[in-house]
């Protein structure tokens, strides 16, 4: 990365947001496409009714919120890893920061739609949002689905400023590098940021408050969505271990979408020269630690489950691990707890393609991991005359590969309109780079 | 028009150099735009309400957690309805959005303050010379209005080559 | 799979939520509309005059000039959950004498002799998940123009306040009445 | 009172209004059309009952009609009726669905052409005049008409100049041997009044008393016998409603089941015949005719552990009175009424003749014809009119397709129904008769009670009496000698005082009789292998169901619906299969079998149980498929082979509560005294949840609930749920409020069945609220857990948090014909797609009931409220009540040792409360 001059390090990223190969458009093309797919699907339900999906009596939730909780779980390492390479001045944080946490964001939109989707009466989500109204009736602060929308609220919020706040020096020095129509548009977004030595010290002073701010709330989000199970009283759901376990899964599935950007960005605009094998690495030893704490997790909520000694919750685990789902189960223990042990090697994390496998395995298995907690509970709780099945229809999971279209192609779109790369960030880290190999340039 | 002068730096470095020598020249009162937080631009010296933000957040945090307390509690109060046979204030219920509120507006409010304090500071820069500023060009001014003409030259001598016309 | 309907309403809905979600409060209004029960009749949109049914049956100089009081016509009011409308022969009792030279009166009287009962339009309504006692608010001295207007006033009857949960509330809130949500939901 | 006052609009504007004074679609109407000219006494809003009598069954309950707007809307029933006391079984309470069934027809046709009535009775005329003019018979071929109508085809005939004779009375769920064996023991035609209540011990030979006969009125009196403490033993080849309700279940080979009770009398007559009060005769008789079988030689020929047969022997003996019942259907062989006979002896020898077993002299019944002569001459082409009054014997496959045969050889066949039947698809003219809730009649369930069927409201669609047609066109062929003038619902008002009318029955005082057993008794005996047919292949056993009798037509969705709580299946008949023998043949529960013997071929689900003996398979009669064949084997032994089809029929439910870790909600103890050990009460963070005024509760005490579904249907019918078919039902989107579940307990060897109706269980701390965010659900102060549907956006958060699983959502917008719309109850809204729902206790009526007495100015009363299932329940099984008042019956149960509640230890604290089942063990 040394031979970068700072100017090579602004042209290379203006680069990524000027040509728009062909690659660019079928990649938002397909991604268009599945957004129409799912759109059409959910048109379907809103029209009939979710008799279209798989949802029975017991099992009342399904894919759709699978699908939110898996999204949720996405967003947070973005945010938080970022945060967290901040604060340890990480000089690798430069390069895979923005993306990062423009993925953060984008996963956050995708996953709040899903329980508008879900719910019987969409046309009638309002009804948790506080506002005032002549019913005199407002929403069940008890409820861990009011939570819900106040922590993601909050989250996308904080998030969204997070994002831009390190956008402004980006914004501001594009704002005089372009022309045409993005010109102006970089100079409103900019808020007349222009480098003078008071703003960065401003700005050296509020990026970190705002980081602190931001790891907590992230933390916590994670920790609400689990409750939103944690708090009933099901067998395999009611468990002190939720908010934690969760908090792992979301980074664990965090870091893998993260990997599969990143060799994705780093291959379609050939960034290679900023996104280094060192940071694959970071990122697979991380995605290797948090493999063992899911493993970790999963051992204990079974053992909790025995040494708990009640009958339902017993059965429950039981009939995860040998009942109908006892394939997607071990599957899931394949690739969320086996495969990436093999990170242990530097040769493999080093090893690009591999660590795409593993993060492709892990990725999809996170999913599979949210749908099996979620439908063996409810399909197998205390009265034993209840007990069902659930398969999701082809039309809901439709509406779920929408989701994952409407994120890559608002990802696409963010790509396309701002840097994916931290310029200001990168030349900085890039000077202090050079400073250290050339002593002398920077006297006492 | 206050009369100053401007010199432009394509390295970092050679600009922190001026700026050191500058002040080992007594002249204090140079100012520095750049495209990065280089550390050239912790070498001059400043003003400014950067302390405050820490205020701020706490201040806006609080301000989250008083807004969620009072809607919480009023409107649970507005209907009273017995849920899951919990009192209609339950604090350790509510407890979650309070932090959330808190969070929120912690980190809104240091944003503004970020956005209005910046806005404030950059205003002894004029935007002309501003605009020069770029990856490869740090711009270093010393306002001469008011400055004593042995530290003019001084300033003068040390910005030297790097020196450049800048259109009133 | 059981028929059924679609809803342009709905879908309307659905396909807007995004931007419903940046107003809320405007759509808190279409809420009333969004559900189906709620809606009152399409054709008598609140606060527009009421058409006149078969027969245009004039309040104003019923109940205002002859000061007929309501519960002689709506004669369960004080009995019953519904008010009721007067029945044909009720009508009769007074228009075999009075003013049978006027079409209406004619029409009314044709169609009482075939034993056909007269068609009246609707313009009070409250939803079908609603249930309200005309009896028991007739018994708490609710007087009739609180809800239903100066019927007596008005020529062709029309719905001066909106029936909706904030105009039942504030009454009960102001009598002290139970606001307990199974009081009126069924 | 006139007819007329319960009409409320003409049938032209009927529809419109209607809809109008329910306001009960989605869509509300936009006109308003009042009374032409209002009838005297009804108000608009306000709901009015009348008494009159369910026609469901040839049992005739009591029923009372809940009237709104000038349609019923609820059938239950009529407490002061000695036939029913106040409850009415799944049948009943689905009649109201009868009533608005779409599959109902309103103008005549004949053939296939709709023409109006008058061309109708022209053409029956034409018909009858014809036959006439031949010299060739005219017959009345009827379902049971006891009372005035029964008369009427005799005078009727008489008029056209045939012999009142001529009319034959079709039942295909009649039980003729038992009036044989009761004739053959005692002598004399007499009809039998069991009195199970007051008998110790009640000894069943296969008569499934709970499903036939007079459900309702037996299953009362069984719970009643079994709270008293009573004991009971069934002894069949199939674990039937009535022998799982029984202590002891004895399952004989079939066929055998004569050697068994032979061996008993044996036993009975050896140990107490010369106490037993018998002529010296009689008694020798009976000692002579037993001689054969000792006990060696019956358990030597039935392989029934002698041990066994003594020990009944020695329960019958200690116990006094006892009651011996049966044969039923199940163990009815060819010649069932020998065996009936021994078990009327056997009642005889114990002398519960003139204790348990009243006689009353057998109702005078007008001569009449028997089917069978009827197609023998019918077949000869003597017949030249068939009349048909809901008889439909061509449904019944098989047994009467000989008559079916015979009767397309008449000329003329004219039949009054309700819906299209099979026989009604052969006939050259079919009469829309009006519904039972439409009509008037009067029924004599038996000697000494007149039940009078009044009609409640105008016919829904352009239907006519049978009675006033068979006046009409007798009046066309101007033969009315003996004919009432008027019609004859006046005619027949006018024999009864009006307030007899308004109580719905009059009871005459009848002599009962104590006959002496007959000196030459068992003069024939019964023979011991009862199963004719091909040696291969299994017995086959046709059982009655509680849902659908004989399985008549027209069926009812909603009882087709409601699934079997033990089987699992709904909208189709199954056969059950012993595990035993379905191993070999590799068939698991689900899978369709096809069944041949000489009755026909049928394919239905296998259901594998060991509910039902070994070497043998039962189909309960019923629906659909199976209907052909079990229809068509009905009281007839056979066997029949089985073979795979490869076919599936999926169940939505298939646990009974036997799984491995699953939570017990059955709960029981020991012997009739036995009391549940005191719950603790647990700890909670939060201070207790006060109830003002009142705290409505329901209680469930399962020791009398014997799974007959009556709550269940009662259910459906009051709150309008959706009936949403067989694909969704399979698929868990039954909307039942108040499912039965089973519970098989085969921790005791024999299996012991317990049914459980699991509804809402209203807790005061509901784990279902806390967890909606917009309020929807909610404790209210009269301890409800209440349901806002207009509030709920359908998050299915409540009904994930729901330890018993017992929400419900709205997966569709459920269909329903606008003549079922008029069926719905105005008091409760329609819940629209999107929405989740539950039992509300019936909110409707404890509003109603609460808004009535404030009018009146009084405190409620206990009873003021009750809520549909528990209005229903034959057995009383059900309680509703406010516990707040010490005095109520519920709060009486409360206090019972037996009282515990579902899941208690998730501290949810719930409203509804069980009590456990009591088990007394073996004899």
């Amino acid at each position: 990365m040394s031979e970068a001059s700072l100017a090579q390090i602004e042209k290379d990223t203006v680069a990524t947001m000027a040509g728009t190969t062909w690659r660019y458009w079928l990649a938002l093309g397909s991604a268009v496409a599945l957004v129409g797919l799912g759109a059409w699907a959910w048109s379907v339900a809103l029209r009939e009714g979710l008799g279209i999906t798989g949802l029975n009596e017991p099992v009342m939730w399904g894919a759709l919120i699978t699908t939110f909780v898996f999204f949720i779980g996405v967003s947070h390492s973005g945010t938080l890893v970022s945060a967290i390479l901040f604060f340890t001045r990480s000089p690798l944080r430069a390069a895979i920061g923005r993306s990062a946490e423009a993925m953060t964001v984008f996963t956050i939109l995708t996953a709040g739609l899903y329980p508008i989707v879900h719910i019987g009466r969409s046309w009638l989500f309002f009804f948790v949002l506080p506002y005032p109204n002549q019913r005199q009736l407002w929403m069940n602060f008890r409820s861990p689905l009011t939570w819900d929308v106040f922590a993601i609220t909050s989250y996308v919020t904080v998030s969204m400023l997070f994002l831009y706040m390190g956008m402004l020096p980006d914004l501001a020095l594009l704002a005089r590098q372009v022309q045409g129509w993005r010109r102006p548009l970089y100079r409103v977004l900019s808020l007349g940021f222009s480098g003078t030595d008071g703003e960065w010290r401003i700005f050296e002073k509020a990026y970190p408050i705002f980081a602190g701010v931001v790891i907590p709330l992230a933390v916590s989000v994670h920790s609400v969505v689990s409750w939103d199970f944690a708090m009933t009283l099901m067998p395999g759901w009611h468990s002190a271990v939720f908010a934690p376990y969760f908090v792992a899964g979301a980074i664990f599935s965090g870091i893998a979408v993260a990997v599969l950007l990143l060799a994705g960005l780093r291959r379609g605009y050939h960034l290679e020269r900023y996104i280094t094998p060192k940071h694959f690495d970071m990122l697979a030893k991380l995605l290797l630690a948090m493999s063992l704490v899911m493993t970790f997790v999963y051992a204990t909520e079974f053992f909790m489950a025995f040494y708990r000694g009640s009958n339902a919750e017993m059965e429950v685990f039981r009939w995860r691990a040998t009942g109908t789902y006892a394939p997607v189960f071990w599957g899931v223990v394949l690739s969320n707890s086996v495969a990436p042990i093999a990170l242990f090697w530097s040769r493999v994390r080093n090893n690009l393609p591999a660590l795409i496998t593993i993060s492709v395995l892990v990725t999809v298995g996170m999913w599979f991991e949210r749908f099996l907690f979620i439908v063996t509970t409810i399909a197998r709780s205390f009265v034993s005359q209840n007990w069902g099945n659930y398969i999701p229809t082809w039309k809901e999971s439709f509406i779920c590969l929408g989701g994952l279209g409407w994120f890559f192609m608002l990802f696409l779109v963010f790509i396309k309109l701002f840097p994916c790369m931290a310029i200001s960030e990168s030349m900085q880290s890039q000077h202090a780079v050079d400073a250290a190999v050339t002593p002398e340039a920077s006297h006492a | 028009m206050p009369e100053e002068l401007v010199a432009v730096y394509a390295d970092p470095d050679e600009a922190l150099r001026a700026v050191l020598s500058l002040r080992e020249r007594g002249v204090s009162n140079a100012q520095v735009s750049s495209p990065a937080a280089f550390p050239v631009v912790h070498e001059v010296e400043h003003t400014g309400h950067s302390r405050a933000l820490g205020w701020v957040a706490l201040v806006g945090g609080l301000t989250g957690l008083a807004c969620a307390m009072a809607l919480q509690v009023g409107t649970s109060k507005s209907m009273g309805l017995v849920v899951g046979g919990k009192p209609i204030v339950a604090w350790t219920a509510f407890g979650v959005v309070m932090f959330e509120l808190t969070m929120l507006f912690a980190g809104a409010s240091n944003f503004l303050a970020l956005a209005i304090f910046s806005a404030v500071s950059r205003r002894k820069v004029a935007r002309s010379i501003r605009d020069l500023v770029s990856s490869e060009r740090i711009v270093v001014t010393v306002p001469l209005t008011g400055m004593e003409p042995k530290l003019r030259d001084a300033a003068r001598v040390v910005l030297g080559g790097a020196l450049a016309e800048v259109a009133p | 799979m059981p028929r059924l309907g679609w809803s342009a309403r709905r879908t309307g809905l659905a396909l807007a939520l995004v931007a419903i979600a940046l107003s809320v409060g405007a759509f808190e209004a279409r809420s009333q509309s969004a559900a189906p029960p709620a809606a009152p009749p399409a054709e008598v949109p609140p606060g527009q005059p009421g058409p006149a049914g078969e027969v245009p049956f004039n309040h104003q100089v019923h109940a205002g000039q002859y000061k007929i009081p309501c519960l002689e016509c709506h004669a369960y009011a004080d009995k019953s959950p519904s008010a009721g409308l007067p029945s044909g022969r009720k009508c009769m009792g007074c228009h075999k004498f009075v003013g049978k030279d006027k079409p209406e009166v004619q029409i009314l009287t044709k169609r009482f002799e075939d034993g056909t009962p007269l068609r009246w339009e609707r313009v009070f309504a409250v939803p079908d998940f609603i249930y309200f006692s005309h009896r028991m608010h007739v018994r708490a001295k609710v007087e009739c123009k609180e809800c239903h207007g100066d019927v007596a006033a008005q020529k062709t009857v029309q719905q001066e306040k909106p029936f909706t949960m904030g105009q039942c509330l504030t009454c009960h809130e102001a009598r002290n009445a139970s606001r307990d949500c199974l009081v009126c939901h069924k | 009172m006139k007819v007329s006052r319960r009409g409320f609009l003409g049938t032209a504007v009927g529809a419109l209004g209607t809809g109008v004074l329910a306001g009960c679609s989605e869509k509300l109407p936009r006109y308003l059309v009042p009374y032409a000219t209002p009838p005297d006494d009804a108000v608009p809003g306000l709901a009015r009952h009348y008494r009159t009598v369910c026609r469901e069954c040839p049992a005739s309950c009591g029923a009372t009609a809940r009237v709104r707007d000038g349609r019923a809307v609820k059938l239950e029933g009529n407490p002061d009726f000695p036939v029913g006391r106040g409850a009415l079984c799944p049948r009943g309470q689905a009649a109201i669905e009868g009533l608005y069934a779409p599959g109902r027809i309103g103008t005549p046709r004949a053939g296939a052409r709709e023409i109006d009535w008058a061309a109708a009775e022209k053409l029956f005329a034409a018909g009858l005049q014809r036959a006439l003019d031949d010299k060739k018979l005219v017959v009345v071929v009827t379902r049971p008409e006891t009372g005035q109508l029964g008369k009427l085809f005799g005078t009727w005939l008489e008029a056209l100049g045939q012999a009142p004779t001529q009319v034959v009375t079709f039942d295909a769920m009649d039980r003729p041997w038992l009036r044989q064996g009761q004739e053959r023991a005692f002598g004399a035609a007499l009809t039998a009044v069991p009195d199970l209540a007051s008998a110790k011990l009640i000894l069943s030979i296969g008569d499934d008393f709970v499903e036939e006969g007079s459900p309702v009125e037996r299953a009362r009196a069984f719970a009643d016998q079994r709270a008293a403490g009573g004991k009971s033993i069934y002894v069949g080849p199939r674990l039937s409603l009535t022998a799982a309700a029984a202590d002891q279940w004895i399952s004989v080979e079939p066929g055998t089941e004569s050697l068994f009770v032979l061996g008993l009398l044996r036993q009975v007559v050896d140990r107490a015949g010369a106490r037993a009060g018998l002529e010296a005769a009689t008694l020798e008789n009976l000692q002579h005719r037993l001689a054969p079988f000792d006990v060696a030689a019956v358990a030597a020929r039935s392989r029934v552990d002698p041990k066994k047969l003594q020990d009944v022997a020695s329960a019958l003996l200690s116990a006094r009175p006892s009651l011996c019942l049966g044969p039923g259907r199940a163990v009815a062989g060819a010649d069932a009424a020998a065996l009936a006979e021994t078990v009327q002896v056997l009642n005889a020898v114990l002398g519960n003749v003139g204790q348990t077993l009243r006689f009353l002299p057998a109702a005078p019944t007008a001569p009449s014809m028997e089917l069978a002569e009827l197609t023998r001459k019918a077949g000869a082409g003597d017949v030249g009119a068939v009349v048909l009054h809901h008889a439909d014997p061509a449904g019944y496959g098989p047994v009467y397709s000989a008559f079916a045969g015979a009767l397309a050889r008449v000329p003329f066949v004219a039949t009054f129904v309700n819906e299209l039947d099979d026989t009604a698809r052969k006939a050259h003219l079919v009469l829309p008769d009006n519904h039972f809730l439409e009509n008037w009649s009067d029924v004599r369930p038996r000697p000494g009670v007149v039940g009078i069927q009044q009609p409640v409201m105008e016919p829904v669609l352009g239907t006519r009496a049978a009675a006033d047609e068979l006046l009409a066109v007798a009046r066309i062929l101007g033969k009315t000698t003996g004919l009432p003038k008027e019609t004859f619902g006046e005619a027949l008002r006018q024999t009864f005082q009006p307030k007899e009318i308004e109580q719905g029955f009059r009871l005459e005082e009848v002599a009962a009789v104590v006959p002496r057993l007959s000196p030459s008794a068992l003069a024939q005996l019964p023979s011991v292998v009862t199963f004719q047919g091909p040696e291969q292949g299994l017995p086959l056993v046709i059982v009655p169901t509680f849902r659908h009798l004989d399985g008549r037509q027209p069926r009812s969705a909603l009882l087709q619906e409601i699934p079997d709580p033990l089987s699992g299946f709904s909208w189709t008949g199954w056969v059950e299969v012993n595990s035993a023998t379905a191993a070999p043949l590799g068939l698991t529960s689900g899978d369709v079998v096809a069944l041949e013997g000489p009755g026909g071929r049928c394919e239905v689900p296998a259901f594998v149980t060991n509910s039902v003996r070994a070497g043998m398979v039962a189909v309960p009669v019923g629906d659909a498929t199976a209907l052909l064949a079990s229809k068509g084997f009905i009281g007839a032994g056979t066997r029949v082979t089985l073979r795979r089809t490869g076919a599936r029929v999926e169940r939505s439910k298939t646990d009974v509560g036997g799984a491995k870790g699953a939570e017990k909600l059955v709960r029981t103890v020991e012997g009739p005294a036995g009391a549940l050990p005191p719950a603790v009460p647990l700890p909670s963070m939060y201070p207790p949840v006060e109830h003002p005024v009142h705290r409505w509760a329901l209680s469930i005490d399962l020791d009398r609930c014997n799974g007959c579904g009556a709550c269940t249907a009662a259910c459906y019918v009051e709150n309008n749920l959706a009936i949403v078919g067989a694909d969704q039902v399979a698929r868990g989107r039954s909307m039942s409020w108040l499912p039965v579940m089973a519970d098989v307990d085969t921790s005791h060897g024999t299996p012991e069945v317990s049914y459980l109706p699991l509804g809402c269980q209203h807790c005061t701390a509901a784990p279902c609220e806390s967890v909606c965010p917009t309020f929807a659900t909610y404790h209210t102060p009269e301890g409800l857990n209440a349901q806002v549907y207009s509030r709920c956006i359908g998050t299915r958060y409540c009904e994930n948090n729901c330890p018993y699983g017992v929400r419900r959502f709205n997966f569709y917008d459920w269909p329903r014909a606008p003549s079922e719309r008029l069926g719905l109850n105005p008091d409760v809204t329609v819940r629209e797609r999107g929405v989740t729902e539950k039992c509300t206790l019936c909110s409707q009526r404890i509003r109603t009931a609460e808004e009535q007495a404030k009018f009146d100015k009084r405190e409620l009363h206990d009873g003021d409220v009750v809520s549909a299932c528990a209005a229903a329940c034959p057995t009383q099984a059900i309680v509703f009540g406010d516990l707040k008042d010490p005095t109520s019956a519920i709060s009486r149960r409360a206090a019972d040792g037996r009282a515990y509640k579902l899941l208690e230890e998730l501290n949810t604290q719930p409203g509804v409360f069980y009590l456990a089942r009591r088990r007394r063990g073996s004899t």
